[in-house]
């Protein structure tokens, strides 16, 4: 750090002593008079730098919509979330490309959502700040949905350009607290959590209790970094209501979840690859969605899903239009079309996430009667009776409980 | 035969001479076992999108390296925000370099420290605090690629600074004075002396830029806002299943440039050798 | 520089001058998009904790921010700082061993030797990472052979250690231990150490007498670019490690940009500047090489 | 100084009895990958002698000296100090010290520290007062806390004696210690350490291509050609008798002229040399000496007499008519004339400018003559030009 040296040791040896003394002392109280006027100055500098509130208003933070002139639409989907033909079959037309032959809009669609939060973050700074993200829709999970619709970035669907949403749209997921009548979003997929194991390597797994405490599992598994996924079921463990619980219920998950990891029983906590470790026999068992697993059994068999004792947690992503779109038109017809039994069978078909749409059962017979009475797919009315959701939570609540979660998976 | 050694000697003797070489060789193996990995997975025939591992032999991604669409436009980004990073910083960088070594000035050793805490900051602080700028500005909803190449330029120009300074640094004062000496204003004196024989320096320089830049996660995540990098392309499937494509950039990148770097050695002996002449 | 002291004074003022205008550019670069920004993350720092997404953020002066963080996250800050300085100490011992190969005993190989060490620094550092995590899987070929070997037990595993993550670390930053090391032992005279087996060193007393010594100015520069990078690097970590590997680098930026705790986040990266420059003070005045930088 | 002596206790290493009986290499060789750089060596180095070994660069002298030392690993044969077998002994065991070429001074090591290194390696008790003697002896006492790198070269040199010698070896060997001095320093540096090598009385191996140094310093000079010992002998009398072409025309200058033997008459040799038939004394003649053969007749160039045509010669030899001057250089104490002989030949001749005569000038006929024990007979298959040319400076 040549800067920092003070000037006069810098000098040869000899002569250094009396004729530079009063002309280096007064060199060093200048340089720290000027050092000291410049922290002061910066200090007063400092507060210049804030940042304003993120929250918009959809109804004037929009874009013109050229959706009659303009006929594409952009669509930012989770991976493998959508039915693509397999190689070398040509008979098949995908929904999308139906979609494109009846309404004339030409979709650019990407499978860029890896996970909520870093989607959150990757589009945070645009729609925080007013500006396109150069889609016109994305699919993100309720708890984020929730956020965004209630961070004014979610532009209304016109429920009339949408008439199969409000037909068709099963009963379970209709009037959730953060979006009663879906004005802002449609269910896309929908999936249960539960528990995955590799039949190959380890008996079956049964309950998060059995998951997160058997030692022949431990250092073998991986958990969700979805903390909403990952702590209903700790709550359940532990004796808490997702549904509904007080402080003293979470920190009695979250000391279990910590109790557990510190003990080496949990390996990781995961996006969507714990579907690789699983099938690479990295890991015996785990915390799953269960569509992946249903399409990692096309690869290996001894991949089991199991519905946890402790009960089902029933979530959606859903289909949204981000402030600033300029396809809202395109979109809504988008949604409508996914609305259709038949087209929401043929996906159902394809994706095996439980399927949003009324009637889509019955479409299904057609395509696949295998499928029909598979309870991942199209669960009863009973299947659905003890299903859970978690909690809506404030900001103040999210960031605690966000920065106790963050704590435990950073060990 | 030596009388003196017994063979036992002599094997010792022999091993105690190379196995410094020999441990150099392991850690060069070390440093290759990856590269092979990634040239083997490129030709790659995966079985199922979730595992990655060696399933069988084909020249498919070689043949169709596009078939994400996303990944080759992450590439090309990549490239594009390489290229004009390494421009910009090599310019900016060599004129620093060449401003510390030739000039004397006040305050030379507050530029040297300005370059140098570049280097002495983490990734991650140097991102961090790019985007609180960024937000606090009220440029967060222009994240994107400008921002980008802004953060690239900023820590590539320091790497180039040292490079281009050690390499000026060891030049003979001399053939400057000779050039002038034999008539060449400081203009000439520049292009025909002074700038070939810095120039093998800056082209490092400009080679360690581009890859700096090409191959940044930290920084470029902090500040893409809603851009696709490559390296960002890898993270996000490394997390749902990477395509074999990947593995074929990779080769393709590491092919390139060590024959750029070897290109240059070999042209820097051939000119040696037609001088040895 | 000696001729720049005859020239008249209008010459050298306007070689001053130069001087500036060559600077300038890359100089307010650095001001605009360093040292601005620097200031900036201070103010983060200062952010009052309670700000969110919603209301906003304003600078409160509020310096519990940093007794905040280092409560909340001293484990991942020290985890960082340990593989970081385990990596660097590795890399030193690796990287010395393949540079002083490739300065003493390779002959007409040294410049192939020295492209084979740059050239994997361009594979791209995540492309190659991944090539680790098949290599350390479960299944893969080194835990395999360990376990045939009984070095690792039946349901012994690599990946997802701290052992993963620091061979990881190594292995991206060992170029930048190498290329130092080399350029300073390339430097030292031969029949120095020839001299010192001749005045009766043995060749490891001659070593520690006379080549590393002057391999010090390599060793410094070598261990600050690994360190420094390594630290603040958490791909690693988050593509080898588990859930008790995360560093610190990955908390700042989940704080950023998942859970908009910039107040916190920001308090994080002031915490990692302030102790890593302390560190690289202390450890170069230490090796007494100040001149280096 | 002769405390230096008296404070040297006998060294461990060094093995009482093998002190002060010499330096031997039998059949030493050393093949690199491509060449055989030393071909089996024969070598006697008298304990407590100057010995010189003197050779153009890559003549095998720098190897055959690394060897001594340990640095070099002999294909096959052996070195021995007096009795002792030092052939595989690591350079740290060996009883001999080196002064490197260009030195090779620590230079992260002040010049105390280096002086020291050697003692500290052995653990050597009363480093200090060693160490400040041996300053003393070179006369760098004030310059002890120097780093190399601020000294001149003379001090340079000096310091990497007193690095050497402060260790008291057997033998020392110097590799062309001079060659980075101006000639003005090398002068009195060849002086100082002729005067350093008679106080500590040391037996010195010197390597060196500067034919002048080996011969102002040695007591005895081998000269090396090709892995191979040419000759070795005082000063003087392989400057007097060379042996060989390569000898005759690397250690000074020599005229060669073809002959061709007559026979012999008692000890001497007639040899006719391009129609003059001149006499060689026995010793003088190393050739085979029938009758019939080849041979080169030699004669240094201040040894030859030079005249006016016709004019009598003070030399009992015959005068050889016919020259003609082509140059005249005038060097000051001499003047070197090249004068062509009626078979073609350019002699080379020098004249003490005694001002006894005046000088020839160019175009100038004359004859030229020398005593015949100054001429020697030297074998005719050997290369006429070997030697020549060599490291000219």
């Amino acid at each position: 750090m040549a800067g920092e040296s003070p000037g006069p040791t810098a000098g040869s040896g000899a002569g250094r002593t009396t004729s530079r003394a009063p002309g280096a002392s007064r060199r060093t109280f200048l340089k720290g008079a000027g050092i000291g006027a410049f922290a002061l100055g910066s200090a007063a500098v400092l507060p210049l730098f804030g940042s304003a509130s993120a929250v918009q208003d959809p109804a004037t933070c929009r874009a013109t919509d050229v959706s009659q002139r303009d006929k594409r639409l952009v669509v930012s989907n989770w991976p493998a979330y959508i039915d693509v033909a397999e190689a070398g079959d040509d008979q098949y037309v995908t929904t999308l490309q139906e979609f494109e032959e009846r309404t004339g809009i030409s979709v650019s669609y990407t499978d860029d959502v890896n996970d909520n939060a870093e989607f959150f973050a990757r589009v945070r700074n645009q729609l925080g700040a007013c500006e396109p993200i150069d889609r016109d829709m994305m699919m993100l999970t309720d708890w984020m949905a929730a956020r965004m619709i209630g961070l004014g970035w979610v532009q209304p669907i016109s429920a009339e350009r949408v008439p199969n949403l409000h037909a068709n749209l099963i009963e379970p997921l209709r009037g959730r607290q953060w979006d009663p009548d879906r004005e802002f979003s449609a269910p896309w997929q929908s999936g249960l959590t539960g528990i995955a194991y590799n039949a190959s390597l380890t008996d079956e797994v049964g309950s998060f209790e059995a998951l997160m405490t058997r030692d022949d599992l431990r250092g073998r598994i991986t958990l969700l970094s979805e903390m909403r996924d990952t702590m209903a079921f700790m709550l359940k463990v532990t004796g808490g209501d997702p549904d509904d619980f007080t402080d003293d219920d979470w920190y009695n998950a979250i000391d279990y979840l910590r109790g557990r990891v510190r003990a080496g029983q949990v390996r990781a906590f995961t996006g969507n690859e714990y579907i690789q470790d699983l099938t690479a026999g990295n890991i015996v068992a785990c915390e799953a969605w269960s569509g992946d697993v249903i399409q990692a059994q096309f690869d290996n068999p001894d991949i089991k899903f199991v519905v946890p004792e402790e009960g089902l947690n029933l979530w959606s992503d859903n289909m949204l239009v981000p402030n600033k779109a300029t396809h809202l038109e395109n979109a809504e017809a988008w949604i409508d079309y996914y609305y259709e039994p038949a087209v929401a069978a043929k996906l159902a078909a394809w994706v095996n996430y439980i399927c949003p749409v009324e009637g889509a059962r019955e479409e299904m017979e057609k395509i696949d009667p295998d499928l029909v009475d598979n309870f991942l797919i199209f669960p009863s009315e009973d299947d659905l009776a003890d299903t859970f959701d978690f909690m809506a939570l404030d900001e103040a609540q999210n960031r605690q409980y966000e920065g106790d979660w963050s704590d435990v998976t950073s060990g | 035969m030596s009388p003196g050694m017994s063979p036992l000697q002599r094997m010792g003797r022999w091993i105690g001479q190379h196995l410094v070489l020999a441990g150099g060789i392991l850690v060069l193996i070390y440093m290759f076992v990856p590269i092979f990995v990634v040239v083997l997975m490129s030709f790659n025939d995966p079985k199922s999108r979730l595992v990655y591992r060696f399933d069988g032999f084909t020249l498919q991604n070689w043949l169709n390296p596009c078939a994400d669409a996303a990944m080759c436009s992450a590439v090309s980004r990549s490239i594009q925000i390489g290229l004009l990073a390494t421009l910009i910083a090599t310019v900016l960088g060599t004129m620093m370099a060449f401003a510390l070594v030739r000039h004397r000035f006040h305050g030379r050793s507050v530029a040297n420290l300005a370059i140098f805490l570049p280097m002495a900051s983490p990734e991650i602080v140097l991102g961090s605090s790019l985007l609180a700028l960024f937000v606090a500005a009220g440029f967060a909803g222009q994240l994107g690629f400008w921002t980008i190449l802004i953060a690239h330029i900023m820590f590539c120009l320091s790497f180039v600074v040292i490079t281009v300074r050690a390499r000026l640094a060891g030049l003979d004062n001399n053939l400057e004075q000779a050039a002038m000496d034999l008539y060449a204003n400081e203009r000439q004196t520049f292009l025909r002396v002074t700038f070939p024989l810095v120039f093998p320096g800056i082209l490092g320089a400009a080679l360690l830029a581009f890859s700096l830049s090409f191959d940044d996660f930290i920084i470029t995540n902090l500040n893409a806002g809603n851009t696709t990098t490559f390296p960002m392309y890898v993270w996000g499937v490394a997390q749902r299943g990477v395509p074999m494509q990947v593995n074929v950039v990779g080769t393709v990148m590491f092919v390139i440039s060590v024959a750029i770097v070897v290109g240059v050695e070999l042209n820097r002996r051939r000119q040696e050798k037609a001088l040895a002449r | 520089m000696t001729e720049v002291a005859t020239q008249p004074p209008e010459a050298r003022e306007r070689r001053k001058l130069t001087g500036y205008w060559l600077l300038l550019p890359g100089a307010l670069w650095l001001l605009l998009f360093f040292l601005v920004p620097f200031y900036s993350l201070i103010a983060t720092s200062l952010y009052d904790p309670e700000g969110s997404i919603l209301t906003g953020y304003d600078m409160t002066w509020a310096f519990g921010n940093y007794v905040t963080a280092l409560q909340d996250y001293w484990p991942p800050l020290f985890r960082a700082l340990w593989y970081g300085a385990v990596a660097t100490l590795l890399c030193l011992v690796l990287g010395y061993v393949l540079a002083y190969a490739i300065a003493f005993k390779a002959g007409r190989w040294k410049n192939l030797m020295l492209v084979l060490v740059i050239a994997p620094f361009f594979t791209s550092f995540l492309v190659r990472t991944l090539s680790w995590k098949l290599l350390l899987g479960d299944e893969g070929l080194i835990v395999d052979t360990l376990q045939f070997l009984n070095i690792l037990g039946d349901d012994g595993r690599l990946l997802a250690t701290p052992f993963a993550v620091i061979a990881g670390l190594t292995y991206n930053f060992l170029p930048f231990m190498v290329l130092p090391l080399f350029a300073s032992l390339d430097k030292i005279d031969p029949r120095l150490v020839e001299a010192s087996r001749d005045l009766y060193a043995r060749p490891i007393v001659g070593f520690f007498k006379v080549t590393w010594p002057l391999s010090l100015p390599g060793v410094v520069s070598g261990t600050l670019l690994c360190f420094i990078p390594a630290v603040g690097d958490y791909i690693n970590a988050q593509l080898l490690g588990n859930t008790q590997t995360r560093v610190i680098g990955a908390v700042i930026q989940s704080l950023f940009t998942d859970a908009n705790d910039f107040a916190i986040a920001g308090a994080l990266s002031m915490i990692l500047m302030i102790m890593i420059l302390a560190m690289v003070l202390l450890y170069v005045r230490r090796a007494g090489t100040e001149d280096l930088l | 100084m002769s405390q230096v002596a008296e404070s040297a206790e006998t060294d461990g290493s060094t093995g009482a009895g093998s002190a002060g009986s010499g330096l031997h290499l039998r059949n030493l060789r050393k093949e690199f990958a491509a060449f055989t750089a030393v071909h089996d060596l024969d070598l006697d180095v008298p304990s407590g002698s100057f010995f010189a070994l003197l050779g153009p660069s890559g003549c095998g002298k720098t190897t055959t000296l690394r060897m001594v030392a340990g640095l070099e690993t002999p294909t096959s044969g052996s070195i021995a100090l007096g009795e002792r077998d030092i052939t595989w002994e690591k350079p740290y065991r060996r009883p001999v010290n080196t002064v490197f070429q260009n030195y090779a001074l620590f230079p992260h090591l002040d010049i105390y520290e280096n002086v020291a290194f050697g003692l500290r390696r052995r653990k050597r008790k009363d480093v200090e007062r060693e160490v400040d003697a041996m300053l003393e002896l070179v006369e760098l006492t004030s310059q002890a806390r120097k780093k190399p790198a601020q000294l001149s070269g003379g001090q340079q040199q000096r310091v990497a004696l007193a690095r050497a010698i402060i260790n008291r070896p057997e033998v020392l060997l110097l590799d062309e210690p001079l060659g980075a001095l101006d000639l003005k320093l090398r002068r009195s540096m060849q002086i100082e350490i002729k005067r350093i090598q008679t106080e500590v009385g040391l037996t010195f191996v010197h390597v060196t291509h500067d034919q002048e140094e080996a011969m102002t310093m040695a007591d005895t000079v081998a000269v090396m050609n090709a892995g191979h010992i040419e000759q070795m002998g005082a000063p003087a009398e392989l400057y007097e008798n060379p042996q060989t072409t390569f000898v005759a025309n690397f250690l000074g200058q020599s005229n060669l002229i073809e002959g061709t033997v007559r026979g012999r008459d008692g000890e001497d040799v007639k040899v006719d040399m391009q129609g003059t038939v001149v006499t060689i004394p026995g010793q003088r003649a190393h050739v085979a000496g029938n009758a019939g053969d080849l041979g080169w007749v030699g004669i240094r160039p201040e040894k030859v007499l030079i005249a006016e045509e016709g004019q009598v010669i003070d030399a009992p030899g015959n005068s050889i008519p016919g020259g003609v001057v082509t140059d005249v250089s005038f060097v000051g104490v001499s003047t070197q004339y090249l004068v062509r002989m009626p078979w073609g030949q350019e002699l080379t001749v020098f004249e003490q400018n005694t001002g006894r005569r005046r000088l020839f000038a160019k175009g100038e006929r004359v004859d030229v003559s020398w005593r015949p024990e100054y001429a020697f007979l030297l074998d005719h298959t050997q290369d006429r030009a070997a030697g020549r040319d060599e490291d000219a400076d």
